[in-house]
């Protein structure tokens, strides 16, 4: 039990101290590196506008939601204080939007397509995966673990662009592409009320539909690959061996004795996927035109929007330090071994 | 005769994070003299591999003198050290893991002469590496300088690694559990290969093994000695120790043993002996006093649950750690 | 001796498709295992035996396959079938509650994110389903606490809480549960101590008296096969070179190599005899010569021996079986 | 003393021979292996000769915008009436180039870092380990692309700086690698022959990491195209003469939404796949060469 805390404990102070680092990074940035955007700011406002450098100094703290006056230390401490708070300040692009509200509106997008492609992948990947470990001298093995290492290896945006020429350019001799695909742009139609009824959900499942496929090829190869390799060697392991000598039933081998344990390590592998693909959302949103917390990255990052780019960069940051932290605490708690200590000396 | 090594009252204790210190060897008292055997017989986890790290120089002692060639290894000069390492060898279990695979036979054997014999061309370098694989039999020669440790069988390693041991020419070699992964067949050979070796360079063994018979066999008329949970219970001349076993951890195994064999050693006759309980404490939890009590037949209730036996000489040579020896008028 | 025959191994061929070729790891292996009889397989690695006692239980490794022969086994109700040619279906009924095995290392041979107790009700309701948790733990408990084990206890352990010794004797109450007929025993003691080994050699013993079962065991110790075994079969190279009666197996060994096998042993006894090792190594079972495969090593070898594998013989006493043309027959 | 057969075979010339079989079982051992080979090699021959052999136009013929594959042009020609195929026989260099830069510095950081680590042990160890963890969490391409916010990147401080973000990575593996061939008995049995650090590092333990750092190599190299295309498309790199721009040409000319032009961005597309693919079926490859119980 105490190993059990400490571990928890451990961790937890990795993921505080990994998300104090990227803020102070970004504080650096964006503060202390020379020709940083407060500084260029204010040089701009005095040199184009004709401000006074108070008055400039001003309304650069009010923009950037800091206060210029303050030492540096005195600066740091107050940003970090309202980060904590998940208050990024508000957005130079949509003066007087706060960063967070911007978030919070396009986050769930993201997560809701990477999500569902990396769920659809997951659930046919490891079925695959487990299949071809069972079926090692069939013809189609070699041919599926093939076609898995190939979508495994290609990039993410390239599959976009051909899922995109495949459905939405390509006419397949008939008058219109399978997709009307410049209507299929942002996350729902418009006239289309957000909300949870039918209409809604359709429309915005087929406008994610691109995405969440790309996601889900490109992830699948590795599900399949990886499922494959776990679910040998614990086909190989002697208490699967003993399980099929006692007669028990192949079904029951295949969930009680195969299944948990080769997914064990795979599972964790779910979590971080999780938080790294949200990192990976950007060119995939840029070529589908879909709203999401990649493509507003982009656009703060073209329109120098820094508050709002350091808010979105600080949360894809703590999504992959928290999904990896929960992978690491599902794992202990799915794995009995896991909670022993380890202390034999022989 | 001086005595090859001395070791007086050489202690080990591991300390693992934030738990307290185990300790896998205590008190352990030990001489080897040139060119003599000393065979170490236990169980896993007695502690028998820790100590020939120890002796082998991989591992510092946590308390006790440990002293090589009248010197004392701790207090070595740069240069002195220097000789230890290299007159002080060790032959690995593994066969399979002690080889590196990416290095041919033939350098496996040239890196060390290279080092230390200053042999730099292969026409320098080649006889020598004759000599050593003919001297662990491997021949013909040229069937094995060019190979790569995978192509050889489990045996023919481990004869690369003595060879490569010799090349050192150390003065003593400690041998961990060498023949245990080594078909019965090949095993015998190997330990007449390393016996003939030890009559021609006069060099010294300091035998580990599991195997009380492997044991008695390789160390005939030298010394061997029994260890249980860190602490060398019994030691002496070898027909001395298995013709009259003191201990009573040492009768049990020897009964055990003896008893496995039956029909395959038809004249031995061995006194039946059984231990209590079934598995070894774990080092965490070595009983007090006598570390046997909780399994022995024969304890004796007060003393043995309380103090721990001392090294008692009961015939010339042959000691034994059990309060059952204990002479009527030695102090308690 | 008036007994059953209980599993006939006859004329099994094993191959394993190798990048090299195939490999014969098991070469026209006969065998008879009686009712109430310990039988004990013996040989170096990579001589066959394991394969052979998988092909048994079917769990022959991927790429191996039997190339011939037939597997008899008589079951309780009298019928014989052939284990190979049997429907799978079938066959999972008759194994563990017929046949049972147990494997070298059990170490890793109970589900490690479940406890124990799962894989004794597994293995019960795989044959009785309508045995009740509380049935099976009762019989489970009874069981372990024959093996000397606290009961309550290991049931109730993951795996790794358990010590090696544990796990060996849970092992082997999970293999009595169902009362088998056969058990299979691969290196039953190759990982314990030897105090723990003694033991667990008296248990075997023990429970095969109040029983009444058959034993396989497969091993390369000798020391314990003289304590378990009724007959000894000497396997090398894939074939089954001796079979005999335990006590003349030791004594009076027929070919050259079980001969070496036990000349190699070093003994306890004070008298040393001199020990001789068998000169050279086994051979690559890819390359298949026509003659004995012992050959090669054997000190009684003649030009005969190199080009024709010598065929079965029965002792005249017809204790032993003997592969060889040039047996020690003397006494 | 009579110098044997043998002696031939362990002298330099018969090292060489060995290497040369060992390549040629590289290449022929294995299907994908073979076939990445051969991918990896055509696009290498094209990149050098075709700057010679197919010189890319840069004038544009606004008479021939957007054709379809024909005689002329093989590929078609693109929104400025370019042909496309000289554009993908060059597309190729600066990417390889690039990568194989990247690949290489980035090797030489996670190889030092990670063996220095291992080796040493302790508390610098224990640091490391930590700042690589944490390392790791940072999600890259939106790291580049904030980071193009402040700083202007061109392809060398760009192969510089994705090197220098890749550390992490590397060091953790090899890190791990060196940690477990250090604890194997033959290191310590070059420890016991007392052979010098040097030689422990160099001669025992750095050949039974090649095979590793092969395929840690090409996946690099992987990994930076990705990264450099994907940036080239997004226009944060700026645009020089390779696949990426193509992509980024064809995105932002809205040439991608023209069904009769689809070759104009399949082909850089297919072409990019197939060099990533290649580079990881090589790496396989050459992992199993190396790998230290199949040698020959």
């Amino acid at each position: 039990m105490q190993t059990t805390i400490r571990f928890i404990v451990n961790r937890l102070l990795k993921m505080l101290f990994t998300i104090w680092l990227v803020t102070t990074i970004i504080f650096f940035l964006i503060r202390l590196m020379p020709s940083n955007p407060i500084d260029r700011y204010i040089e701009t406002q005095m040199v184009q506008y004709g401000l006074g450098a108070e008055e400039a100094k001003a309304q650069a703290s009010f923009l950037f939601s800091m206060d210029l006056d303050q030492s540096l230390l005195e600066q740091y401490g107050a940003y970090l204080l309202k980060v904590i708070q998940l208050d990024f300040g508000n957005s130079l692009l949509s003066p007087g939007v706060p960063v967070m509200s911007i978030i919070a509106e396009r986050l769930p997008w993201t997560l809701f397509t990477v999500g569902s492609g990396l769920l659809l992948s997951f659930v046919i990947g490891i079925s695959a995966g487990a299949l071809l470990a069972y079926r090692r001298d069939r013809w189609y093995e070699p041919v599926v673990s093939g076609v898995s290492s190939f979508l495994s290896s290609i990039p993410d945006f390239l599959i976009a662009i051909f899922l995109l020429i495949l459905f939405g350019v390509v006419t397949w001799g008939g008058g219109n592409p399978i997709l009307p695909i410049d209507m299929l742009r942002g996350n729902y139609s418009i006239g289309v009320t957000p909300g949870w009824n039918l209409a809604f959900l359709t429309d915005a499942f087929v406008h994610g539909l691109l995405p969440i496929l790309t996601y889900a090829i490109s992830q699948v190869g590795i599900w399949v690959l990886l499922m494959k390799g776990s679910t040998i060697s614990t086909l190989s392991a002697d208490y699967v061996t003993l399980a099929k000598v006692r007669g028990i039933k192949p079904r029951r081998i295949l969930t009680a004795y195969v299944g948990r344990n080769a997914l064990l390590p795979i599972s964790t592998e779910f979590a971080m996927r999780l938080g790294f693909i949200i990192g990976g959302s950007l060119i995939i949103e840029q070529l589908f035109v879909y709203q999401g917390i990649g493509l507003e990255l982009l656009k703060a990052t073209s329109g120098q929007d820094y508050p709002l780019m350091q808010g979105i960069f600080l949360i894809m940051t703590i999504a992959i330090v928290v999904s990896s932290f929960l992978a690491e605490i599902f794992y202990a708690v799915l794995d009995p071994r896991i909670k022993a200590t380890k202390g034999a000396i022989t | 005769m001086k005595n090859l090594l001395e070791v007086h009252h050489l202690s080990k204790d591991f300390q693992h994070k934030r738990q307290p210190p185990v300790s896998i060897l205590q008190e352990i008292q030990l001489q080897l003299g040139k060119g003599q055997t000393l065979c170490v017989v236990g169980e896993s986890g007695c502690g028998k591999t820790t100590l020939g790290r120890v002796l082998a120089g991989l591992l510092p002692a946590t308390t006790g003198t440990y002293s090589f060639l009248g010197k004392d290894v701790t207090r070595l000069s740069k240069k002195e050290k220097k000789e230890f390492r290299r007159d002080v060898q060790l032959i690995h279990q593994n066969p399979y893991e002690s080889l590196n695979p990416t290095t041919m036979v033939f350098d496996i054997l040239a890196n060390p002469l290279r080092k230390h014999k200053k042999m730099k061309t292969i026409a320098e370098l080649y006889p020598e590496v004759t000599r050593l694989l003919e001297l662990v039999g491997l021949t013909p020669v040229s069937d094995f300088v060019d190979k790569y440790p995978s192509h050889l069988s489990g045996g023919q390693r481990q004869r690369v690694s003595i060879a490569r041991v010799l090349a050192m020419d150390p003065k003593l070699i400690v041998v961990d559990e060498a023949t245990s992964m080594i078909d019965t067949s090949l095993r015998i050979n190997l330990l007449k290969t390393l016996q003939e070796i030890q009559e021609r360079t006069n060099v010294s063994y300091f035998f580990i093994t599991h195997d009380l018979a492997l044991g008695r066999y390789f160390a005939q008329n030298q010394q061997l000695m029994v260890m249980y949970l860190g602490k060398i219970i019994e030691k002496g001349q070898t027909e001395e120790l298995i013709g009259q076993p003191l201990h009573p951890y040492t009768k049990a195994i020897l009964s055990a043993a003896a008893g496995n064999k039956g029909l395959l050693d038809e004249s031995s006759e061995f006194e039946t002996y059984v231990l209590g309980g079934t598995d070894i404490p774990s080092f965490t939890q070595i009983p007090q006093g006598c570390p046997l009590h909780p399994r022995c037949p024969q304890k004796i209730e007060g003393l043995c649950d309380r103090l721990r036996p001392p090294e008692i000489e009961s015939t010339t040579g042959h000691y034994v750690a059990c309060h059952l020896y204990r002479k009527s008028d030695s102090p308690l | 001796m008036e007994t059953t025959p209980l599993l006939e191994i006859e004329n099994l061929s094993i191959s394993f498709k190798t990048k090299r070729g195939y490999l014969k790891a098991v070469n026209d292996a006969s065998l008879v295992i009686h009712e109430h009889e310990s039988v004990a397989l013996i040989g170096e690695s990579g001589c066959g035996k394991t394969t052979l006692s998988t092909a048994i239980v079917d769990i022959l490794p991927l790429g191996a396959r039997v190339t011939e022969g037939e597997i008899l086994y008589k079951q309780s109700d009298g019928n014989t079938v052939d284990l190979l040619t049997l429907k799978k279906k079938k066959f999972r009924t008759l194994l563990w509650s017929q046949i049972a095995m147990m494997f070298q290392a059990s170490q890793s041979s109970f589900n490690p994110v479940k406890k124990v107790r799962m894989d004794f009700i597994d293995a019960a309701k795989a044959h009785h389903p309508r045995m009740t948790e509380k049935e099976i733990l009762k019989k489970s408990e009874k069981l372990l606490t024959l093996v000397m084990l606290d009961a309550e206890r290991v049931l109730n352990a993951y795996p790794h809480e358990l010590s090696g010794g544990m796990k060996q004797r849970a092992l082997l109450a999970l293999a009595l549960l169902l009362e088998p007929k056969l058990v299979i025993l691969d290196e039953p003691t190759t990982a314990l101590d030897l105090l723990t080994q003694e033991k667990v050699v008296a248990l075997l013993n023990e429970l095969k008296e109040e029983f009444s079962f058959s034993y396989l065991f497969v091993t390369h110790d000798l020391s314990i096969v003289s304590e378990l075994a009724d007959r000894v079969v000497t396997m090398y190279a894939g074939r089954i070179i001796e079979t005999a009666p335990v006590a003349s197996f030791f004594q009076q060994p027929k070919h050259p190599y079980s001969r070496g096998l036990i000349d190699a042993m070093p003994k306890l006894a004070l008298e040393q005899g001199e020990l001789v090792s068998i000169p050279g190594t086994p051979p690559d079972l890819i390359e298949q010569t026509s003659g004995c495969p012992f050959a090669p090593r054997c000190h009684r070898k003649s030009s005969l021996c190199t080009e024709q594998m010598p065929p079965m013989t029965t002792s005249q006493d017809s204790q032993h079986e003997y592969a060889c043309w040039h047996p020690y027959l003397g006494v | 003393m009579t110098q044997p057969a043998v002696f031939q075979t362990i002298s330099q010339s018969s090292k060489w021979k060995k290497t040369l079989v060992q390549a040629r079982y590289a290449i022929f051992h294995d299907v994908s292996g073979f076939i990445g080979f051969v991918i990896l090699a055509l696009i290498c021959i094209l990149s050098v000769i075709s700057p010679w052999v197919f010189p890319v136009d840069s004038a544009s013929n606004a008479a021939a915008i957007l054709q379809p594959p024909s005689t002329e042009h093989i590929l078609g020609t693109d929104h400025l009436g370019r042909d496309i195929f000289a554009q993908i026989a060059n597309g190729g260099r600066d990417l390889l180039v690039m990568a194989l830069i990247t690949a290489t510095l980035g090797i030489f950081l996670g190889v030092i870092l990670g063996a220095f680590s291992a080796i040493i042990g302790g508390k610098v160890d224990s640091l490391l380990l930590l700042l690589a963890d944490v390392w790791l969490s940072i999600p890259r391409l939106p790291l580049l692309v904030v980071l193009s916010a402040f700083i202007t990147l061109n392809s060398v401080t760009f192969a510089v700086l994705l090197a220098i973000l890749s550390w992490a990575g590397l060091y953790r593996t090899i890190r791990a690698e060196v940690l477990s061939l250090k604890e194997r008995p033959f290191i310590e049995a070059a420890f016991m022959q007392d052979l010098s650090l040097s030689h422990i590092v160099f001669k025992e333990i750095a050949p039974n990491l090649i095979g590793f750092i092969a395929i840690n190599y090409t996946l690099l190299m992987k990994a930076t195209i990705y990264a450099q295309v994907g940036l080239v498309f997004l226009g944060i790199l700026p645009l020089e003469q390779n696949w990426g721009v193509m992509i980024n040409q064809a995105w932002t000319q809205g040439v991608i939404y023209n069904p009769d032009s689809i070759v104009y961005i399949l082909a850089p597309t297919l072409m990019i796949c197939l060099l990533i693919v290649s580079l990881v079926w090589v790496g396989k490859s050459l992992e199993d060469v190396f790998h230290p119980s199949l040698r020959k």
